[in-house]
């Protein structure tokens, strides 16, 4: 009895993202006319797709009970280095260099990682977060850098009316999407998530998937950042500061748990573009600004809640049943 | 090669021994729960040659008074650890109960203007708002089985916002002035010479101390931190102290929140924005665990001492933002690479 | 000179911005011409850190104190202790609260400077006729000159409703990310926006980023150019009034700022009392008068220097 | 059909192993040989080191000191993968098993054959393979199910599954019947006996000594971590092989006691939790030791949980001396007189970084708080915890510094009722109160629970071992699939009888479920 009732509601809340995110079209769909387009959706994508691209580096680290707070730093560093020393290089070998600047970041973290196992990651890319963060301002002595007009008018082509981004953002999608479900490297993220020492015992090299996870996320960061700059044209400062919440949102609204083990980057990357739909609707129906950051908080930590209402009844529709036929 | 090979065996028995001694020394260093101290004044022994300012009396001073308020809301957020949670929202506290505080106090407009109780009911009110949120943190985490990472981290996010939403309405600045005399004193007044703020962390030290070390609470506290399942078993009522463990903190990060408010005689939105990592680092330089179960007020106090006297160097250095940072990270490196160390010598010792 | 051998420090809060990176390089050309030494430290927007630096500058005992402050009201323990101290004191470009306190503050006059840059606008819309629909770029809620700027362009445009709706008004916090999304929506909420002012220059290329995508980048007498006015008077801001896609630009003096500024110690350690607030008025470049007036625009001579 | 083997060795072979982990010696210089075709027993007390052998063998820890050789190489795996190259498959005691993959992707999830040229699993291949080895052990779920939604017997299935799919030349099964039924266990032997016919080496390790006879060749024992004695089938049986294991008679093992059994101090009258148990009926007595009988996965730990609040129950009564027991939580069961000995004490029963006077004070520290503050009075505390801690016999003096995770296995289960002393209860549940613990430490165990019901204390006592309950027990409850199935009483205890009512209600049967014996 009670147990079926928890069904019904896990089959509810397993509907609850789409519900939401149904709901928060139709509501500024109601107050903004302009709001139902294709061209806003267009928009809508484009400008999620550096969260959405970052996001899916996360969703791999997430797999492995990792967190990796340094993305935003690692933006910007990428992109700091893009502008100030890839100036007069063209940009079919200047972008690959950036990726690796972003594997070669994530691979500080992934080493620290190992390294330090008994550490959570959360404290060692912490420090990574602040050592990167210095060295973007070292290079940028704070100012705002620029980049070459070759990038800008990325931010601005389209292909077949679809425009770059998008573009990246899809492919990186599909390739993401194709190492987690169909290569023997994704499916042992998956193991590692769920049981470090049942991965090991079975003779998945743990450390390994761990370290690959960690320069994932770091080149995802990187790609996040071209793709930001194409758009935007100049990072001051504040590039990529505290990115990594909306971008560790987005993975979590979309059903990956902090716990490792669960989730996948089809929810992560419509968690990505839930949250940019509730950002572009608010300054399409000309909100006051100061709601932005609450609205925000108010639909990850929802997100949250749906998730631990998710595993706690997860977890007691697994525990063991010695008498399984009164539950059937 | 033969010469060399016949005369080696001389010098290392003659090594050896000292070897030996220096990294017993070291591992004993390493070991101590004082760690944090010992490195600082190593550091401050260091540094005392560039910058010989920073032994001046009012430089030390400086530093002591710069570390109060960072002092008080990480001994909050050593509860919060030691339970094997963890609260980022103290920096949303710490700018919401500046401006709801500010807004009763305040000469300019305040809903208590120029009473006698704006003071105290201004105080409460900083108390209050930092006891909610920390009750709201808790009951999530204990009845919504969320975990603390993300409850607080929009706690920090919302409130930031919220915060800014409330000056707007109370203020045509961006922050709230006009606050009266006396409670400024809290923050930057003195009593005898002594920093009245300095009063406050004092009473605060002794109290969390005395929770943790000394009565059943803080044994409850240790108990969920190091295995929660077993402390429900023996009877720890392990909601109950989770929720009180963020509701302590919160209240720490208001009393923060007072400090910093009556320091800058401002009630600002803003307030402690830029604090956060500073103050986990400064509670895990010190020695408590992220991983729960472990952690003292005296090694807080070493792990806000040492941050602070790098900071101070680096200020009176002239040091760029760059640097600021990077030894920060690095600090924090440091840090958990000794426990990893520390860890790996413990478990050989006892192999 | 009994000046030589002065040391002041520069206490800025970021370097986010051109306009702010060329006034440190103007105060060190400027303290270094005068034989002053400076040091420097950025509080990276932190209140608090900005107090202990300014309490270690005491420390330093430097001559004068140099700061831009990010909230008015909490500079103002800062300033008791250099008054304490006996240190001169000058903010920046951003005035503190009223207090008892004493120090000297320099500021553009936002409002009016704004204000008379918009009314350009105005007149400019007046002048080709029909109605338009603007949109404004605030900046961080938080900064007083934001606020300011916000409030000289809703003085001209609330006067003429009759031919401008504002149709929007977008946060940017000073964030250039946010500040291009939010003008990407806005034009896609209302594609027919046509009047444009953003409270700073450096968000010139997001706008254009933005404007380009939405086929509305003219120049001036093209064929749907956005009437578009911006504030500082960067080297950004020179290039596209020189191309033509800048209406008008609110330009702060920087060069007089500096040089208010130093005077100002030089009058305090004289032991002369100047006001409190001394205002730059600043002035507005427009298409008209470029070439007259460019002399006086700081990103002009940026411009020229990176033009070699 | 023994193949023969190079240079007179056999083909697989251990000397000497030993193993320590944080200073505790637990693997005492063991060897052993294997034949290929060849089903060795290998039998033991828990904690003996029969996992902790085969961890050696399949290369998840390293023997400190010892050799082995495989097909006559030096055989010394660095890792799992190590071990499978070698051609060792491992079935563990606990499932190794990814919950959130499917049944294929377990099977392989240690090397997936790839698509030609391409980085992409094979999943036809794997598909068509998967089903090909579930048939073998005959589970009809297509390959692509999630593990997490199959039972705990059908895992068990997945994992031997799984070691067939490695083309083994040895294969461990480490007590893998644990979760089966008899007639899933029987499709077992077939298997093993195909393995031994196609001339592969097994390992068999099992509590159910029966079944050890049946299926092996020869039988090795190990006690305390070193051989005991062992040899071919034929010259084995049950007697002689606990005799090894125990080294000694069991009739000694129990301390005689009388028993004056006084008031119903515990009553429970028709406990229902859907899934879990079935309209629980019992009385406890002050001064009574009840048994609870019965196969694993009876129930009993269930039932225990549930009297101390830690599960919910839907309907049905708890008294606790006359008095209603409302809402039970740990708290108020505690203020009720109630104890709960778990019977997973390294999870649930002790803080393990923690000292033995921070554990055994840990659910008293209420009695010794003084004044509004819950001030602790630690001299009074130390004294107390020092006498009780002496009085079990904990191995130690220094409670205060002394870290439990140091302690040896025994030592722990007496800290944990060090813990429960200290509170002086009334009403005792005991869930496997000796699992894990040597000889020596269970006589003590059996001496303080004596003790105890002399001091009037009533004790729920929940064991597998059939011979402890009849040995300490003045009545015995037997439970199977959530329900009571029987009650027997002192002197007519019998160890058939007690099985058969444990059995009574078959696990396949639900329509025999009112056939209760009394
Ligand atoms: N990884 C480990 N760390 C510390 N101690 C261990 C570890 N693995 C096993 N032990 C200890 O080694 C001893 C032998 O354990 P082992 O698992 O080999 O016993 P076993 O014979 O398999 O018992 P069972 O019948 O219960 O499975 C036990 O005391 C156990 O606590
Ligand atoms: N059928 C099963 N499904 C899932 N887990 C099981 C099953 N049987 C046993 N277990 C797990 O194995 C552990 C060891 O079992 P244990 O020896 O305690 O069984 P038991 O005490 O006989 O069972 P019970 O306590 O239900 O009578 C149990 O705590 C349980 O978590
Ligand atoms: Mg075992
Ligand atoms: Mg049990």
């Amino acid at each position: 009895m009670q147990v079926g009732e928890n069904r019904t509601t896990l089959l509810l809340l397993n509907a609850a993202p789409w519900v939401a995110f149904l709901a928060v079209v139709v509501v500024f769909g109601v107050l903004s006319d302009r709001f139902l387009t294709i061209q806003n959706f267009m928009n809508i994508l484009t400008q999620s797709s550096h969260i959405a691209i970052m996001a899916i580096g996360i969703t791999f680290v997430l797999l492995t009970a990792g967190i990796d707070l340094s993305v935003g730093a690692i933006m910007y560093v990428a992109v700091a280095v893009l502008a100030l020393f890839l100036g007069g290089i063209p940009v079919v070998i200047a972008f690959p260099l950036v990726g690796l600047i972003g594997v070669a970041l994530g691979a500080m973290n992934g080493y620290f990682v190992i390294k330090l196992r008994g550490q959570h990651p959360f404290i060692v890319t912490l420090a990574t977060l602040f050592i990167l963060r210095g060295a973007a301002i070292f290079l940028t002595d704070t100012r705002m850098v620029f980049v070459e007009e070759s990038v800008m008018s990325l931010g601005r082509t389209s292909y077949f009316g679809v425009p770059w981004a998008i573009w990246v953002f899809a492919v990186v999608f599909v390739i993401a999407w194709i190492v987690l479900r169909e290569t023997p490297f994704g499916r042992q993220i998956y193991a590692v998530g769920q049981d470090p020492t049942a991965a090991a015992k079975a003779g998945i090299n743990v450390p390994r998937i761990l370290f690959s996870v960690y320069c994932i996320c770091g080149f995802l960061a990187a790609v996040g950042g071209l793709v930001s700059i194409a758009q935007v044209a100049a990072a001051s400062s504040t590039f990529g500061f505290q990115i990594e919440f909306p971008v560790i949102a987005a993975a979590v609204l979309g059903g990956t748990s902090l716990f490792g083990g669960r989730g996948g980057v089809v929810g992560t990357v419509f968690g990505a573009v839930l949250i940019q739909t509730v950002q572009s609707g608010l300054v399409m129906t000309n909100a006051t600004p100061y709601i932005y950051p609450l609205v925000t908080a108010v639909i990850i930590f929802l997100a949250v809640l749906i998730d631990g209402l998710r595993t706690s009844i997860l977890d007691t529709l697994g525990r063991r049943k010695i008498r399984v036929e009164e539950i059937a | 090669m033969p010469i060399d090979a016949a005369e080696t065996p001389v010098d290392t028995k003659v090594e050896i021994p000292k070897v030996r001694a220096f990294r017993r020394l070291l591992e004993r260093l390493i070991l101590s729960e004082y760690l944090v101290f010992y490195i600082t004044g190593v550091y401050f022994l260091i540094v005392w040659p560039i910058v010989p300012e920073i032994a001046s009396f009012s430089s030390l001073r400086n530093i002591l008074t710069d570390m109060l308020p960072l002092l008080v809301v990480a001994i909050g957020q050593t509860f919060v650890l030691i339970v094997a949670g963890i609260d980022l929202s103290v920096t949303g506290v710490i700018a919401m109960a500046s401006v709801v505080g500010a807004s009763i106090m305040t000469s300019d407009g305040g809903y208590l203007q120029g009473s006698a109780l704006a003071i105290p009911v201004g105080i409460i009110a900083f108390l209050v708002v930092g006891g909610l949120i920390g009750g709201f943190n808790g009951w999530c985490v204990t009845r919504l089985n969320m975990p603390p990472i993300i409850v607080t981290l929009t706690g920090m996010m919302f409130l930031g916002g919220a915060a800014i939403w409330f000056t707007k309405a109370h203020s045509p600045t961006s922050s709230i002035a006009g606050l009266p005399r006396a409670f400024v004193a809290i923050g930057g007044g003195t009593f005898a010479g002594v920093p009245i703020a300095l009063f406050v962390a004092i009473a605060v030290v002794v109290v969390a101390h005395f929770l943790l070390s000394q009565t059943v609470f803080g044994r409850w506290l240790y108990a969920i931190g190091i295995n929660p399942k077993a402390a429900k078993v023996s009877g720890v009522p392990v909601d109950k102290a989770i929720l009180w463990a963020f509701v302590i903190s919160g209240v720490c990060a208001a009393i923060t929140s007072m400090l910093l408010t009556g320091r800058l005689e401002t009630g600002t939105p803003v307030l402690g924005q830029r604090i956060l990592l500073d103050i986990i680092a400064a509670v895990v330089i010190g020695g408590t665990s992220l991983a729960g179960g472990k952690g003292k007020i005296i090694w807080t106090v070493g792990g806000v001492l040492f941050l602070v006297t790098i900071d101070a160097s680096l200020k009176l250095l002239g040091s760029s933002l760059f640097i600021v940072f990077a030894v920060k990270g690095g600090v924090i490196l440091l840090a958990v690479g000794l426990d990893a160390m520390r860890q790996r010598i413990l478990a050989r010792g006892s192999g | 000179k009994a000046q030589e051998g002065k040391t002041v420090a520069l206490l800025f809060d970021s370097l986010v911005s051109p306009f702010w990176v060329t006034g440190i390089e103007i105060m060190r050309e400027e303290a270094a011409k005068r034989g002053w030494e400076t040091l420097e430290a950025i509080s990276n927007f932190d209140d608090n850190r900005q107090f202990e630096q300014v309490r270690a500058m005491i420390e330093r005992e430097v001559d004068g104190i140099l700061i831009i402050q990010t909230d008015a009201n909490a500079v103002i323990p800062a300033i008791r202790e250099a008054n304490a101290a006996g240190i001169p004191m000058v903010h920046f470009n951003r005035p503190p609260a009223e207090s008892d306190a004493y120090s000297v503050a320099i500021q553009a006059d936002n409002r009016a400077i704004m204000r008379e840059t918009v009314q350009f606008l105005v007149d400019e819309a007046k002048r080709i006729g029909g109605t338009y629909k603007a949109a404004i770029l605030i900046g961080d809620l938080g900064d007083v000159n934001a606020i300011q700027r916000r409030d000289g362009f809703f003085d001209i445009v609330d006067q003429n409703k009759d031919i401008i709706e504002v149709v929007s008004r977008i946060s940017t916090e000073w964030n250039a990310d946010k500040a291009f999304a939010g003008l990407t929506n806005a034009l896609q909420a209302n594609p027919d926006i046509n009047f444009l002012v953003t409270s700073s220059d450096f968000l010139h290329p997001q706008i254009e980023q933005a404007l380009k995508i939405a086929g509305k980048w003219n120049k001036r007498g093209e064929e749907g150019h956005v009437l578009f006015a911006g504030f500082d008077g960067d080297e950004g801001a020179y290039q596209r009034l020189l191309d033509g896609f800048l209406d008008a630009c609110g330009v702060q003096n920087l060069f007089l700022e500096v040089d208010m500024a130093f005077g100002a110690f030089t009058d305090l350690w004289a032991g002369e009392k100047p006001e409190k607030l001394l205002l730059d008025p600043g002035f507005v470049i427009t298409q008209d008068n470029l070439e007259e007036t460019r002399d006086a625009m700081w990103g002009f001579s940026v411009w020229k220097n990176q033009q070699g | 059909m023994t193949p023969p083997h190079a240079g007179g060795e056999a083909f697989l072979q251990a000397r000497e192993l030993s193993k320590s982990f944080f200073g505790v010696k637990v693997l005492k210089e063991v060897g052993f040989t294997l034949d290929k075709g060849e089903v060795l027993g290998l039998v033991g007390e828990n904690g003996s080191g029969k996992s902790t052998a085969m961890n050696i063998l399949g290369g998840i820890h390293q023997p400190d000191s010892g050799q082995m050789t495989l097909a006559g190489k030096p055989y010394r795996p660095t890792g799992p993968k190590d071990a499978q190259r070698a051609g060792l498959a491992f079935i563990h005691q606990e499932l190794n098993l990814f919950e959130n993959l499917s049944i294929e992707e377990n099977v392989f999830i240690s090397g997936f054959p790839k698509r030609r040229g391409l980085p992409l699993i094979n999943r036809r291949k794997i598909g068509k393979e998967t089903k090909r080895l579930l048939d073998l052990v005959d589970l009809g779920h297509p390959p692509g199910t999630r593990v997490g939604k199959l039972s705990q017997g059908e895992r068990q299935l997945v994992e031997i599954a799984k070691a067939l799919g490695f083309d083994a030349k040895v294969i461990i099964f480490d007590e893998p019947t644990t979760s089966l039924s008899r007639r899933e266990s029987e499709k077992l032997f077939t298997i093993v006996g195909r393995l031994k016919a196609q001339g592969i080496g097994v390992i068999y390790i099992s509590h159910i000594l029966g079944d050890v006879l049946r299926v092996c060749d020869s039988v090795q024992v190990l006690r305390d971590g070193a051989v005991a004695g062992g040899g071919p089938r034929a010259s084995m049986s049950i007697d002689k092989i606990i005799s090894m294991m125990v080294g000694r008679k069991i009739g000694n093992l129990f301390p005689p006691r009388e028993s004056h059994p006084g008031e119903v101090v515990l009553d429970v009258a028709g406990l229902t939790q859907p899934g879990v148990v079935k309209d629980v009926s019992l009385s406890l007595r002050s001064g009574e030791v009840l048994g609870v009988s019965g196969l694993m996965g009876a129930g009993r730990s269930e039932l225990a949980r549930i009297l101390f609040g830690l599960d919910p129950f839907k309907s049905g009564t708890i008294t606790v001396e006359r008095e209603p027991l409302e809402n039970p939580s740990p708290e108020i069961c505690m203020a009720r007189g109630l104890a709960f000995l778990t019977e997973d004490r390294r999870a649930e029963g002790l803080l393990m970084e923690a000292s033995i006077r921070d554990n055994v004070a840990l659910s008293s520290l209420n009695s010794y708080a003084r004044g509004l503050s819950h001030r602790l009075s630690w001299p009074k505390l130390d004294r107390d915890v020092a006498e009780v801690s002496d009085k079990v016999k904990v191995n130690t003096s220094d409670y205060i510094r002394m870290l439990v995770k140091h302690l040896s296995g025994g030592n722990q289960q007496k800290v944990v009722f060090a813990k429960w002393l200290l509170r002086q209860p009334s009403i005792f549940i005991l869930d496997e109160p000796t699992r894990g613990i040597d000889v020596g430490a269970k006589l003590e165990v059996y001496k303080i629970i004596n003790q105890l019901v002399l001091d009037g204390a009533a004790i729920l006592f929940i064991s597998s071992e059939m011979e402890e309950l009849i040995g300490m027990c003045d009545r015995i409850m037997v439970m199977n699939r959530g329900e009571v199935t029987g009650f027997h009483e002192r002197g007519d205890f019998d160890g058939e009888r007690i099985l058969e009512t444990a059995m009574s209600v078959g696990l396949r049967e639900p329509e025999q479920a009112d056939r209760k014996e009394r």
